[in-house]
């Protein structure tokens, strides 16, 4: 069953094919189905090569299954082959990417409905599927990165599909050319990754001898930067919230659950040339951009937007845990991550669309008497990501804050970040959650919100369920519930085995659960029962998220633009300037020397007669010598 | 002193610069032509100068030839003049100045 | 007494078929002059077009016949060694007759048009194609000189029999005082020649040279500064090109063709014998001061062509700076260079002589502003694209046999290690190439609708240029036939 | 002595002959200065020996070329006085100048570094000397250069009809009504 | 020239010299063809092209996998008196820069409408599909040059007589620009061929000079540089690049697809065919310097093409860009950085040929290239607008398309042996992303203004025209081991020639050398 890993990708290829042959043929509702058959059918081809792995000895290394299409790059001593690996680590990834995606596609039919690029719409989806599942299942980084391509691309295109709002084609535009920072130092490691290794292959990767000390680091923080672009960290978040100007099943599918965590698989996947030293880079980055976004999570007003800083932050998160050495754990979040951010995203959706694109928290309220369904799914979400048991969100963060404790050079001080970021997410999605559900109704009399249609609401019903259970695959409690961790296992070239006891384990967890608890508290002390004054909670620093997009924006438009407008003058006026200016003294000399042709046959003797005295001076001169 | 193939060489040097300054000051077409004969006329000199010194009497010979050669230019040269001064009387040579640049 | 001496008296020997062109020639102006004198009205142009064209033919024949001598029985001179028989001589007077078959034809409809005198016009034609015969196969400096006179002064008097422009009388003033100015210098340098060597016989020039080294170089020197002062200026190589331009401009359209193409060929073919041939163990004097004449002609050629408004100056100044390129050829004193330039002269005289057949059959020949042609690519398009072939192979792009030319030229002067001067010639090759773009452009660059000038084209210049194109194109792309001609047609000096 | 005597006196005609063309400002003196050179060469010429040559510059330079020279001036009637400031072109005068001064830098070099001028070359054309000048150059006319001697008819033949053509009043220039051209 | 036909190789078809005379006798019947018939023009012209290319896929066809050397060889005596031969010939090199001439010419003969003056339009890119041929097949420096040059006159001419208004000044200065470079180079290709034939007959031979390595250190460095100032101008190269913007920009659409497509591979091609072939030793000694421009054009054309206000004008700065990656793959050494060159040099054809197709498109329908004016095309264009996005993204190596595959490879091969030009270098993708989308962002994003509204869509036969690009952009990007495999043996070959004849060795990626490799003199070189 593990051979027909190739139909996984394939059928979302092939119904980018059917669709962009036949899609504005079919139309609505069909190509949208067509796409959700397509994804379906992935996910069903994806569990089969489950089963087909599973069906392997774990223990043996047979779980690692390497399906060679053709010759991708053949130069010389380089090989580059168009091959899929099936190991557990891509097999996990592709399972949540394809169920996710297909929830999502199935979403999409009924939030794009009406659109009049409704059949362009799911195109894309299938191809970002397509990308992203090369991405998750190439066998090796230029594959991987074909399809971080990809899914980058389509990204550009998803969020630009309202291109005639020209915020949405700025934000595509920033998307791809900020993830084109992080490709920049996908393909160095790539390259330094071969200068060393003599292959770009993950299975001769993780089997060669670790390469020298500064190449391994500056590899590893070269993926991070990869992974950096990819996963919106810092520096490189930036194009994360405004990628919110996509539909909002994109945020769900692309910024929320699948492509911003290829970074952290990427990272996963070359576990066995991650350094110490990058592993500590990587978990402050984490643990900095995950109090950042929360931070700026706390003062937002666009309810995508809450949304969007909280993945910034769950991702930092994620990267916290790899930096720590979790890479299970990070797996694990990235899954559990996957399933109530993508609830949380096609909620709000949900409610976008019952509000009829409002998106200003400030105008809703009390929605939950009018979409139930949304309201009930968005609250099971919320008390996943805010950390609450036995919801999926409360069992990976646990792991990746106990990863951070154990940390060996600043492991507290990790943890502690970690923890106020969990404080914190609990309030912003409370506040969220009241300001949306609960309070008093804030909307215009003349808007009539209702509940989604059912392609809709079953999407969210689903991952509802899994936001409530998914915590079930990797459990903490006994060794044997550890499923994840073990079938994880045979990919990392160092396991990682937490140290501490189990005192410290519930110790760290209670605390974490009373963070959340504190946070949850706050909000409905300020949100919901005002009994402490909100004016001051929405500070306009967070609002703004402390202004780094806002400097990022002066410089690369003011600094950055007039220095290229410098270089282009410097182009026409110097560079070309002394092309012509060659011509123009050529033609100066001429001007100079024109007077010789003055027409009086008397001055033209002397040119005779000057002449045959310098050439005789010239001829006695050498003979003198 | 004795007087050297050496002098009549200096001398014909001298009427032939003297020929040849001429024709740069002066601007008369028919004074310019004189001056062409002068130079003519210290070539000639020379040829004979240096005939006598090698023994070789066909230095001597060629003077006829560039008499020749000055009567062809005199001819064709006062035919220009006179077609020139007929039409633009009293034109100097640098009055023929129309073509340049 | 002295009457018995003079029956001793024995001539030189005389090979009368190295003389029959010359004598054919003459012979041709001769009966031109008569029938037109004597006929009971004037001669008509047809008539003396064509025995002008019948005397170049015969004597082209002749020439062929010669050709086949020479190759067959090696090179030889005539009348006390002073007219050579050789590969050098005959080639040249080729040239010149297909220089004169060329200005023949181009004369037919001009003449008309401007209204001057078809006999004296073709007997003068045919007296300066016999000098310039002479000049190219002149054993003897004096001889030389005679041929250079006899090209020359025909060659103001078809300037100035122009009658209704005064510009045509200027441009025949000018060259006239200054050829005279110039040629006095040659003079000068075939006397401090004769001083030097003892004689102003080529052949004896060599072998005196060759078996004498001498204490005292000083005469030689100033000799040979001043006999190419004479030819520099006949070239018209900087800085004794001033007169060019002006006369060029000045000049009815087939005489210009005539001064640029034959008298700067026949100019080339006395410096080419007399300093590569006659001065070659002094080479390292010469080749030095030649190679300064190059770059400076080369430069100024360019530069000064690019500033041009009017075509006939343009070409004037082009013509500059290929003297240029031949001088560089001369520069390498070599074999290599000496065929190089005469291919290049060869190949030359073609492009220009069709250039200027264009040029005569524009229009008007009072000033050939750059706008006349503007639009000629739409109204014209078989001129045009011939002209573009012609301008091109100036300019030494390859496929015309200007690139050939311009690559032997080059050849020789790197094979004389002469680097720099290889290096400013192509670079003032783009300079100059500017200038043919410009009459391109014209040509081809016209605003839509535009419609083109539409000249008045007589079929003599039709069969000019088609010959000119026809073998500029061939020469470019199988050169080879030539190649050897110009190899075979080394000068080389023999006595008697 | 007498020849030094001879030649001073000579030179000192046509040096001042020479002047005298390039600094008199009537035409017609200049005319009559040329002839005082030729006069001068042509006794050089017989101190040089060559006798017949003197003969021949006389007859043929100052009895046909300068006439030929009067006659166009009067015919012209350009026997005006010419303002000899000597230049209303810029450079020229500066120009003449270097080139004069130059030239006689030159010549007085040579005189000082140049022992012996002339070439020890063995005679090609037979002795120059004795008393039979006239004869040994007819031989060298007739053997060695009699090339040149039948080229100097093609010479004249151009000459003569360069002057008939140059001369002839054209058939449709009438008089000396300005031209076309100059009228621009 | 009928001996060129006929003569010594009537064994096999001798397909390398009909492809360089079909399009020429092409020329000659459009010539002839009746004026009163201008429709037969293009369609007469486009078949001889077509043959051409069908010769040209009839060489792939006859093309040895595993033959490193030249093949179809056809050597005729041309000027034997200067030694030079007719002699062409084609390896893995050259054989997919052939394809690719042989395609594009009757592609864009068909796709383009010069709407006046069709023969000669006609005739002129024939001549310059000739023209290119030659340049690519000669394997004599004289033949080479000659055919180096004669593509200037079409060229030129097509500039002058179709282009647009500032076309005299564009077209002069391409002309002598080219022709300023090529010079020197003559003049060099003399030098080599005078000074290598050491009392041998002198020979224009390219793989004869190459064996021989006749020249001294300092000759063939001189000689070499001149080689390069005539190559790094076609290329070009920053800082002489100038003339190409303006040539771009003022020429019509077919010109600048061939101008792109095929004439600045004469740059690079000549880079690797006469730069590292003949002066091994002066290649490596350079190197750095000219990888050091490479890079430059790489950041330079990126930065100056953001700033562009015309779209064709970008499009052109982009290729400067483009092509300063070719430069650092030439001149990095590498078996992957000179396969990814030669394979970009393919690829960029590609991609930008198609970007000048759809600028010209675009300008046909509304009549200005300026981006300001522009404004939401793909709300009225939707499928222009999608072929015009795959073209980009080929452009900004988005990989599964064939930019991706070229530049990777130039990159990851420099990488070996110019690691930190290859760093910065890489930045260049960031920018390409920059500079491409920013225009497509403000001309096909956005909403549409009245003018924008009546945009036309592709008609069919534009899409028919665009299709082979599309389909070579993408096949490429998928599966580019038809070409790899057969640039590789040539490519090796001159790898080994350049080890041979210089202390040049090429590193071995993953061999663990590290160390020896670190007071190596890889970087000096």
């Amino acid at each position: 069953m593990v051979e027909l890993i190739w139909l996984v990708p394939a059928l979302p290829l092939l119904g980018f094919f059917l669709l962009l042959l036949i899609g504005h043929k079919v139309g609505e509702p069909g190509s949208g189905w067509i796409a959700t058959i397509a994804a379906g059918g992935s996910f069903l081809a994806t569990l089969a090569v489950f089963v087909g792995l599973l069906g392997r000895d774990g223990h043996a290394g047979d779980r690692s299954y390497e399906f060679i299409l053709f010759e991708w790059l053949p130069a010389g001593s380089l090989k580059v082959e168009a091959g899929f690996l099936v190991d557990p680590l891509s097999i996990t990834m592709a399972l949540f990417v394809t169920g996710v995606g297909s929830l999502i596609h199935l979403y999409s039919i009924g939030y794009m409905h009406g659109d009049p690029k409704f059949s362009k719409f799911f195109l894309y989806l299938n191809l970002f599927l397509f990308s992203m599942l090369m991405l998750v299942f190439g066998n090796n980084l230029v594959v991987t990165f074909l399809g971080w391509e990809g899914v980058g691309a389509c990204s550009y295109f998803l969020i630009s599909f309202w291109h005639q709002r020209e915020s949405a084609a700025r934000a595509g535009k920033k998307a791809f050319v900020t993830n084109r920072v992080g490709d920049w130092g996908f393909m160095i490691a790539t390259f330094a990754i071969w200068s060393a290794l003599g292959t770009v292959t993950y299975t001769e990767i993780s089997n060669s001898p670790a390469m020298s000390a500064a190449t391994g680091t500056a590899v590893s923080l070269l993926l991070f930067v990869a992974a950096a672009g990819k996963s919106a960290q810092l520096p490189l978040y930036v194009w994360l919230p405004d990628a919110m100007e996509g539909p909002t099943p994109v945020s769900a599918m692309v910024h929320a659950a699948t492509m911003v965590t290829s970074g952290v698989y990427l990272l996963v996947r070359m576990n066995s040339v991650l350094t110490d030293d990058a592993l500590l880079v990587i978990a402050v980055v984490g643990a900095a951009t995950a109090l950042f976004a929360a931070l700026c999570a706390v003062a937002q007003h666009d309810i995508k937007k809450v949304l969007a800083y909280s993945t910034v932050s769950q991702l930092g998160y994620m990267f916290l845990a790899i930096g720590s050495g979790a890479y299970v754990a990070a797996i694990f979040h990235v899954i559990t991550h996957a399933f109530f951010k993508a609830l949380l995203f096609l909620g709000s959706g949900s409610v976008i669309h019952g509000m009829h694109d409002e998106q200003d928290m400030r105008k809703m309220g009390a929605l939950r008497a009018v979409m139930p369904i949304t309201a009930g799914t968005f609250i099971v979400g919320w008390l996943a990501i805010a950390g609450v048991p036995p919801f999926a969100g409360f069992w990976s963060k646990d792991e990746i804050l106990l990863a951070a404790w154990e940390q060996k050079n600043i492991g507290p001080l990790l943890w502690f970040v970690g923890l106020v970021t969990a404080l914190l997410t609990a309030y912003y999605m409370s506040r969220q959650v009241i300001l949306v559900f609960f309070g008093k109704q804030n909307w215009e009399e003349d808007v009539h919100p209702h509940e989604s249609s059912w392609t809709m609401t079953t999407p969210l019903c689903l991952l509802a369920g899994a936001a409530v259970v998914g915590g079930a695959i990797n459990l903490p409690l006994v060794k044997d519930w550890l499923v994840l961790e073990h079938f994880l296992e045979p990919i990392f070239h160092h396991p990682h085995h937490f140290s501490s006891g189990t005192a410290t384990k519930i110790a760290l967890a209670v605390i974490s659960v009373v963070a959340g608890l504190i946070g949850i508290s706050i909000a409905i002390l300020s949100w919901l029962t005002r009994r402490i004054p909100t004016d001051r909670l929405e500070p306009e620093f967070l609002e703004n998220a402390m202004y780094v997009d806002a400097t990022y924006a002066r410089v690369v438009g003011g600094t950055g633009t007039s220095a290229f407008q410098k270089t282009a003058d410097f182009d026409s006026s110097v560079v070309d300037g002394s092309v012509n200016g060659l011509g123009r003294l050529i033609m100066k000399f001429g001007q100079l020397i024109q007077p010789t042709q003055s027409g009086y046959m008397r001055n033209y003797a002397i040119g005779i007669a000057v002449g045959a005295l310098a050439i005789i001076a010239l001829l006695a001169w050498g003979l003198l010598l | 002193m004795e007087i050297t193939t050496g002098w009549y060489l200096v001398l014909g040097a001298m009427l032939f610069v003297i020929g040849g300054t001429g024709l740069l000051i002066r601007r008369n077409p028919l004074v310019m032509l004189m001056c062409v004969e002068l130079m003519l006329n210290g070539v000639n000199l020379s040829f004979v100068a240096m005939a006598q010194q090698l023994d070789d009497i066909g230095g001597q010979t060629v003077v006829f030839f560039v008499l020749v050669v000055a009567a062809a230019e005199v001819v064709v040269g006062l035919g220009l003049v006179v077609a020139i001064l007929r039409r633009q009387p009293g034109a100097t040579a640098d009055d023929l100045s129309a073509l340049k640049g | 007494m002295g009457s018995l001496q003079l029956v001793g008296f024995v001539g030189p020997s005389v090979n009368w078929w190295a003389l029959l062109p010359q004598i054919i020639l003459l012979g041709a102006a001769l009966a031109v002059l008569l029938v037109s004198a004597l006929a009971p009205q004037r001669a008509s142009t047809v008539f003396t077009t064509v025995t002008t064209l019948c005397a170049a033919l015969t004597s082209f024949v002749v020439a062929l016949g010669l050709w086949s001598d020479v190759k067959a029985d090696g090179p030889s001179s005539s009348i006390a060694s002073a007219f050579g028989v050789d590969g050098f001589s005959i080639f040249f007077t080729v040239l010149i007759l297909i220089g004169l078959a060329t200005t023949a034809l181009l004369s037919h409809g001009y003449l008309d048009r401007e209204e001057m005198d078809p006999p004296e016009f073709h007997a003068l034609l045919l007296c300066s194609a016999a000098g310039a015969i002479v000049m190219a196969s002149a054993n003897d400096l004096i001889v030389m000189f005679l041929g250079l006179e006899a090209l020359s002064i025909g060659i103001y008097v078809m300037i100035a029999m122009h009658h209704r422009r005064s510009e045509a009388r200027e441009s025949a003033i000018k060259y006239f005082v200054l050829g005279a100015f110039s040629s006095a210098f040659l003079l000068y340098g075939i006397a401090l020649t004769y001083g030097a060597t003892g004689s102003t016989n080529l052949v004896h020039i060599r072998s005196y040279l060759d078996a004498v080294v001498f204490q005292d170089q000083h005469l030689l020197m100033a000799a040979m500064a001043l006999l190419l002062v004479g030819l520099s200026f006949k070239v018209a190589a900087a800085p004794f090109h001033f007169w060019a331009p002006d006369v060029y401009q000045g000049a009815p359209s087939p005489v210009t063709g005539w001064m640029a193409s034959i008298a700067k060929a026949a100019g080339f073919a006395a410096l080419l014998r007399i300093f590569f041939a006659a001065f070659a163990s002094h080479d390292v004097d010469w080749a030095p001061i030649v190679g300064a004449l190059a770059v400076i002609t080369l430069v100024i050629g360019s530069v000064m062509a690019i500033l041009q408004t009017d075509i006939k100056r343009m070409l004037a100044f082009s013509s500059v700076s290929h003297a240029g390129y031949v001088l560089v050829a001369v520069h390498s004193a070599s074999a290599t260079g000496t065929s190089a330039a005469l291919f290049y002269l060869f190949t030359y005289t073609l492009m220009v002589l069709g250039s200027f057949a264009i040029v005569g059959a524009m229009g008007p020949d009072d000033e050939h502003p750059l706008s006349r042609y503007t639009g000629l690519g739409r109204s014209r398009p078989v001129i045009a694209i011939g002209f573009t072939v012609l301008l091109l192979a100036q300019a030494g792009i390859p496929t015309t046999s200007g690139f050939i030319a311009k690559f032997q030229v080059i050849a020789a002067a790197v094979e004389s290690e002469s680097y720099f001067i290889a290096g400013v010639s192509m670079v003032t090759a783009v300079i100059g190439a500017f200038m043919y773009l410009r009459i391109v452009m014209a040509m081809y660059v016209v605003d839509e609708g535009e419609e083109g000038p539409r000249p008045i084209w007589h079929w003599t210049t039709s069969v000019v240029v088609l010959a000119a194109v026809g073998f500029t194109i061939i020469v470019g792309l199988v050169p080879q036939f030539l190649i050897e001609f110009a190899r075979d047609a080394v000068p080389v000096l023999v006595r008697g | 002595m007498v020849d030094t005597v001879v030649f001073i006196l000579a030179a000192a005609i046509c040096l001042t002959g020479a002047l005298g063309v390039i600094l008199a400002r009537n035409p017609v003196h200049s005319a009559l200065m040329l002839v005082m050179t030729l006069f001068g060469i042509a006794v050089q010429f017989v101190a040089l020996e060559a006798h017949f040559l003197a003969a021949v510059q006389v007859i043929v330079y100052a009895g046909a070329i300068v006439v030929l020279f009067l006659f166009v001036i009067m015919l012209l009637g350009v026997d005006r006085a010419q303002n000899l400031e000597l230049s209303v072109l810029p450079v020229q005068k500066w120009a003449a100048l270097v080139f004069a001064a130059g030239s006689l830098a030159i010549l007085a070099l040579l005189v000082m570094v140049v022992k012996e001028p002339v070439t020890g070359a063995e005679a090609i054309g037979g002795s120059a000397t004795g008393d039979e000048n006239v004869r040994l150059l007819a031989r060298s006319l007739f053997s060695d250069y009699v090339y040149a001697f039948e080229l100097t008819s093609l010479l004249l033949v151009i000459a003569v009809i360069g002057a008939v053509v140059l001369a002839r009043k054209p058939k449709n220039v009438v008089g000396v009504a300005p031209e076309p051209g100059n009228e621009a | 020239m009928m001996q060129l036909l006929t003569a010594q190789s009537v064994a096999s078809f001798p397909v390398l010299n009909a492809l360089i005379i079909v399009p020429v006798v092409g020329a000659l019947v459009v010539v002839l063809l009746p004026n009163s018939r201008p429709e037969l023009m293009r369609p007469v012209g486009a078949i001889f092209a077509a043959i051409a290319g069908a010769f040209s896929l009839y060489v792939m066809a006859e093309f040895s996998v595993q033959d490193p050397g030249f093949q179809l060889q056809s050597i005729q005596s041309w000027i034997p008196s200067l030694g030079i031969n007719w002699h062409v010939g084609v390896d893995g090199i050259s054989l997919w820069l052939v394809v690719l001439t042989g395609l594009i010419t009757p592609i864009v003969l068909i796709a383009v409408d010069p709407h006046h003056d069709p023969k000669p339009y006609t005739a002129w890119l024939l001549l310059l599909q000739a023209g290119s041929f030659g340049a690519f097949l000669a394997l004599d420096l004289f033949l080479f040059f000659v055919m180096f040059e004669i593509v200037l006159v079409p060229m030129y001419m097509l500039i002058g007589g179709w282009g647009y208004d500032d076309r005299r000044y564009a077209a002069t200065k391409f002309f002598l620009y080219t022709m300023a470079g090529s010079a020197l180079m003559l003049v060099a290709i003399i030098s080599v061929a005078t000074l290598s034939s050491g009392g041998q007959d002198i020979t224009f031979n390219v793989i004869e000079l190459a064996q021989r390595q006749a020249l001294s250190t300092n000759t063939a460095r001189l000689c070499f540089l001149a080689f390069v100032l005539a190559f790094v101008i076609k290329v070009p190269v920053v800082p002489v690049h100038t003339w190409l913007p303006d040539a771009h920009t003022q020429a019509p659409t077919a010109g600048s697809v061939v101008l792109a497509a095929v004439m600045l591979k004469l740059g690079t091609y000549g880079l690797l065919r006469f730069g590292l072939y003949l002066f091994p030793e002066a290649s490596v000694w350079a190197a750095p310097t000219l990888a050091t421009l490479g890079v430059i054009g790489v950041i330079y054309g990126a930065i100056v093409a953001t700033m562009q206000k015309d779209l064709k004008r970008l499009v052109a700065y982009s290729s400067v860009a483009h092509m300063g990656f070719i430069v650092l793959g030439i001149f990095a050494f590498t078996t992957q950085s000179l396969e990814g060159g030669v394979l970009q040099m393919i690829n960029h054809g590609l991609s930008t040929g198609a970007l000048f197709l759809m600028v010209g498109m675009l300008y046909e329908r509304r009549k200005t290239r300026a981006i300001s004016e522009l404004s939401g095309i793909q709300s009225a264009a939707p499928i222009f607008a999608g072929f015009f996005t795959v073209a980009m993204l080929s452009s900004i190596g988005v990989p599964g398309l064939n930019g991706f595959v070229g530049e990777f490879l130039v990159l990851i091969g420099s990488y070996e042996t110019r690691r930190w030009w290859t760093v910065i270098a890489a930045t260049g993708v960031i920018l390409a992303a920059l500079y491409l989308l920013w225009a497509y962002q403000r001309v096909f994003h956005g909403e549409p203004t009245a003018d924008d509204e009546k945009t036309a869509d592709l008609s069919l036969k534009e899409g028919l025209v665009l299709t082979p690009f599309l389909v070579g952009i993408v096949f490429l990007g998928v599966y580019p081991k038809p070409l790899l495999e057969r640039i590789e043996p040539a490519v090796n070959n001159l790898i080994s020639h350049l080890e041979d004849h210089s202390d040049y060795v090429q590193p071995d990626p993953g061999a663990p050398v590290v160390v020896e490799r670190d007071h190596g003199s890889k970087d000096d070189h």
